[in-house]
């Protein structure tokens, strides 16, 4: 394929089929001998070779313990895994870097969040009759934590409901953000809908009764700029392996006052001041939080990858993204049977498209797009709130990044139209 | 590799996902189960109704509600096909043989003696993502029967999470 | 350095120097162009090229997120991850590959029992009156959960102490171990002492009161054959980094029966069953406790390290570790002033050894050493308790793997014999 | 890139680590402060006494027990050296000269005028390692000062993590 098919489409990365030729699984070939068309990047990115250069230097030539290590290799691995703390810190624009908490994956960020302010004591405290608040849009991420905290809490989980296009109902806010609501954990973009929240506006309103208000970055820091002091919010998570880079690590950023007072989460090596056998004191952050040997090389790779989008531009990608996003919504705007669920406007949105088509069921769907070596995702996609708000079991979903090309996108729809035909509905 | 999409969804598939058999839930039964595939949501309500002396069971009928994929929903409507009527110990046998021919990736000849209509799934245990599919309706029928042999008849909702 | 200088030292590993190529790091010159001397493999071992070059095969042509994704990459991703949980539950000799858990590290597998058994309802809860009983020899990683469990729960922390020569002190065994008794849980190896302890006696003990032994084998796994069912433990957990695989993961391998009735740890994505607003219900093991995108690149490369290991063979593995480290033991035997900390025979130890040197703190010890490119650890090791329990406060440790060779243990000896010079305390 | 023991390990540095100043925990103290090293468990307790009108303290005594490596135990003393007796104004001034010294990783060139012995410890910034080391005992000194002067002389554990 030649990736080049309205290379004229205003806003799309200039270099693109230099940017492809960074990632290496981009050239292999599927079954059959076709080249990958991949567009389940919300699900995981590829990684280009200077992330996986960086890790194998690492492993090769670096690797040995942290803070703990005080040989040269030590310092070597130290160094390496600080300044990673440091790229993340300005990749976020957090106002310190010992704000940064780099946890296994988003999930264990929220889930981190949730246990400590069960344990707090004091005004963080959640306990019975105080309100956490959610969306119906969230990720099973974010929607689960809050369950076992409520629950085993007493606390009330309430959440905000979706309007037919897609957006968050915001018309009872001021029923759901009140004097009893001590936390609002909301994503930033949709990993189903693709739908952009008003997190700052949001934020704004909770901060008004004093709430917390948490952000899942996951499907927003691969393509946005996300900066988190603009943000409003107290905490923000992501995910590495959505940014390009390994699996293994998230991120967990979170306003020092509030980080200060939360209980650690959970306890081993690093994050203890001092141990005897009755009682421990522990370090401040971020190692507080950070239990045990740290995701070392994997912060190597992390830190390679968010040089790497920030080489691009987070500005570029997400102009590349809505370009993508916006040429992907017209194709199949263009097949009959085809519905889009979330919002069909590309600027309020992100890069990921699910879709119905009828008569076909997403398996079979992507079944067959499989077979022409368009990797899409099948299935609830770890939102079946959402997806049972839109009356439906399951979707498709073709996710693009900056390395998607409106070839890949022309095909995508071609796979489509194929599908249909296939299983005799069109 | 190639992608033998014609090996997967064989007509056999398609005409029983087009025209389920025995779909909808009856009376009288002994044991309603539900089942979810966790990864993409598919889900079987199904209902087992036996006769006969202990030991000596018929599945008089099977019953199901079931919302899901080509190879789901065609897997459900076969099995019924095949276990309806049949002794429950020949209903295991029915529901073993097709366990394994899913877990052969492609190395086993079913026998069409034992699975009739099932063994045009045989190409189904190629795509490792899809043998689940195939599945759900059968480990549902399996639970609900081994629940009222166990005489503990009653609603479950366990996972298939392999 | 040709590393062969004892080469006729009985039970090393013939091939040797094949084994040292396998290691790129192990040719690489530190300051002064010095050869690299890892005498810190406790902390974390070296990674062999086979290791390196799964995770780069992985990132480079099969890269997808596993069990969601349905096309072919999510396929060949989902089979690598399952297949190297296949080969950890046959390098742990586990009855089932469900009860192989992965994890961020050792240390969030200790806390997910901890957490999970103050959660749990019903006979496993772990409660106020109740008994948790641990070692002093417990890394912090095994001592800080139990703190915070029994702290939480008000349940009673209590341990085993040790004797002089190291080894646990188990003459109060009945008065520890009561019908009180929830949970005991222990070092297989200690990271500091090198004892090896005698788990399945303790199990056995354990049992008769109904209590559930959970195994550190942190430092077992890397030089042991590690055998759960033989060990007599319910719950038995290592960290991958220091078996030749990367960081970024750990492995719980529990009994079906607890684990099934333990509640979850995390929640999020791929831990569930079905999701509602209002509920959820759970997945069953191992991926109720895998919640969000697991360690797949590290899982793949800890696949690859347990096979790496298997291949050499971990009875070969003991023998080498005994024979380097009674080496050791013998030349730090010829130099005045220095005192090993833990059994003196190398037969009833790891190879980790912490020693004082008189008159010379340990942070100059491991700094002297490091100029001459010997990488040694100096500090508590993240085992406080233990070095109070011989009254010192820190210590220097020299820790060998497969990799070590008799010709790098005497430039040890040599290092420290000048370090004393140094500090003119010789 | 070369191992400049040498210059880590200077023989004004050997010299206060054999033979502490000051060392010993003495009376009378306004503010007495625990302060450990988490990497490697090397701890200080150290008392601050000062003297004068408020807004014109002066650092009248300044004593310790501390536990550590030859880095940690000769900063302590050169440290105790430096400020007993000085203005409290200008004892901060010199605990802020020797961290920015231990943070330069090299490239300052320190003031004899305002550091003297502490100029020995321009090698020790070269070993991002050993910094924390260097500092431990100025940290507590800064901590334990400002606990004074904030009103508040208590006992506190904080750590230093960075
Ligand atoms: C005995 C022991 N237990 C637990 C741990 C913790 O392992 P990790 O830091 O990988 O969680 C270690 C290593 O640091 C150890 O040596
Ligand atoms: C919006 C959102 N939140 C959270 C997550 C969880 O991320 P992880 O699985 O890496 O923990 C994801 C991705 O799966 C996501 O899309």
């Amino acid at each position: 394929m030649t990736a080049t098919g309205s290379s004229t489409l205003p806003g799309l990365l200039p270099d693109l089929e230099v940017i492809r030729k960074d990632f290496p699984i981009l050239s292999r070939r599927l079954a059959d001998d076709r080249p990958l068309v991949y567009l389940d990047s919300a699900n995981t990115s590829q990684k280009p070779q200077c992330v996986i250069d960086a890790m194998v230097d690492h492993l090769e030539r670096h690797n040995a313990n942290v803070a703990r290590a005080m040989h040269q290799l030590g310092a070597e691995s130290s160094e390496a895994f600080e300044a990673a703390r440091d790229k993340v810190a300005a990749f976020l624009n957090a106002p310190s870097r010992d704000e940064v908490i780099f946890t296994k994956n988003a999930s264990e960020a929220l889930n981190l969040v949730a246990n400590t302010l069960a344990w707090a004591r004091g005004p963080l405290e959640v306990a019975e009759g105080d309100r956490v608040v959610i969306t119906q849009m969230e990720h099973h991420s974010n929607i689960v934590p809050w369950q076992l905290l409520t629950q085993r809490t007493g606390a009330d989980l309430r959440w905000f409901g979706l309007t037919d296009d897609g957006q968050l109902d915001l018309s009872d806010i001021d029923e759901l953000i009140t004097e009893r609501t001590k936390v609002v954990s909301l994503t930033w973009v949709s990993n189903m809908l693709g739908t952009i929240n008003p997190v700052a506006e949001i934020a704004r309103r909770a901060h008004e009764v004093g709430a917390i208000v948490v952000v899942d970055a996951s499907q927003a820091a691969p393509q946005l700029p996300v900066d988190v002091q603009a943000s409003g919010a107290d905490v923000v998570v992501f995910t590495g392996h959505k940014v390009t880079g390994p699996t293994g690590i998230g991120v967990l950023w979170g306003k020092r006052e509030l980080l200060d007072q939360l209980p650690p989460f959970l306890g081993g090596g690093e994050m203890i001041e001092t141990v005897t056998m009755e009682r421990s004191t522990y370090a401040g952050i971020p190692h507080k939080f950070e239990a045990g040997t740290p995701p070392i090389v994997e912060a190597v790779g992390l830190g390679a990858a968010v040089d790497y989008l920030g080489a691009i531009g987070l500005d570029n990608i997400h102009r590349h993204e809505q370009a993508i996003t916006g040429y992907l919504l017209e194709g199949l705007a263009t097949v009959p049977g085809v519905t889009v669920l979330g919002p069909l406007d590309p600027t309020l949105r992100g890069g990921a498209v699910s879709f119905e088509v009828d008569g076909v069921h997403p398996h079979d769907v992507s079944q067959l797009l499989d077979s022409f070596g368009i990797a899409v995702r099948a299935g609830h996609h770890c939102a079946k709130p959402a997806h049972k708000r839109f009356g439906v079991q399951s979707s498709t979903r073709a996710s693009s990044y900056l390395y998607t090309t409106p070839a890949e996108v022309d095909a995508f729809v071609e796979g489509i139209i194929a599908t249909q035909k296939y299983f005799k509905v069109a | 590799m190639s992608v033998d999409l014609d090996s997967l969804y064989q007509e056999i598939i398609l005409d029983h996902y087009r025209n389920p058999h025995h779909a909808g839930l009856r009376d009288p039964f002994e044991s309603e189960v539900h089942h979810v595939n966790p990864t993409c949501g598919d889900e079987i309500t199904l209902r087992v109704h036996l006769d006969g002396e202990p030991g000596h069971e018929t599945v008089s009928d099977v019953s199901y509600d079931a919302e899901g994929c080509s190879i789901s929903q065609a897997a459900a409507s076969v099995m019924a096909d095949l276990v309806i009527g049949q002794q429950v110990d020949e209903a295991l046998r029915k529901h073993q043989a097709f366990l394994e021919l899913m877990q052969s990736r492609g190395t086993i000849e079913p026998d069409e003696e034992v699975l009739e209509d099932g063994i045009a799934f045989a190409g189904v245990s190629k795509f490792p993502a899809r043998v689940k599919c195939a599945l759900l309706g059968w480990m549902a029928f399996k639970d609900a029967t081994s629940t009222i042999l166990a005489g503990t008849a009653s609603t479950t909702t366990p996972e298939e999470n392999r």
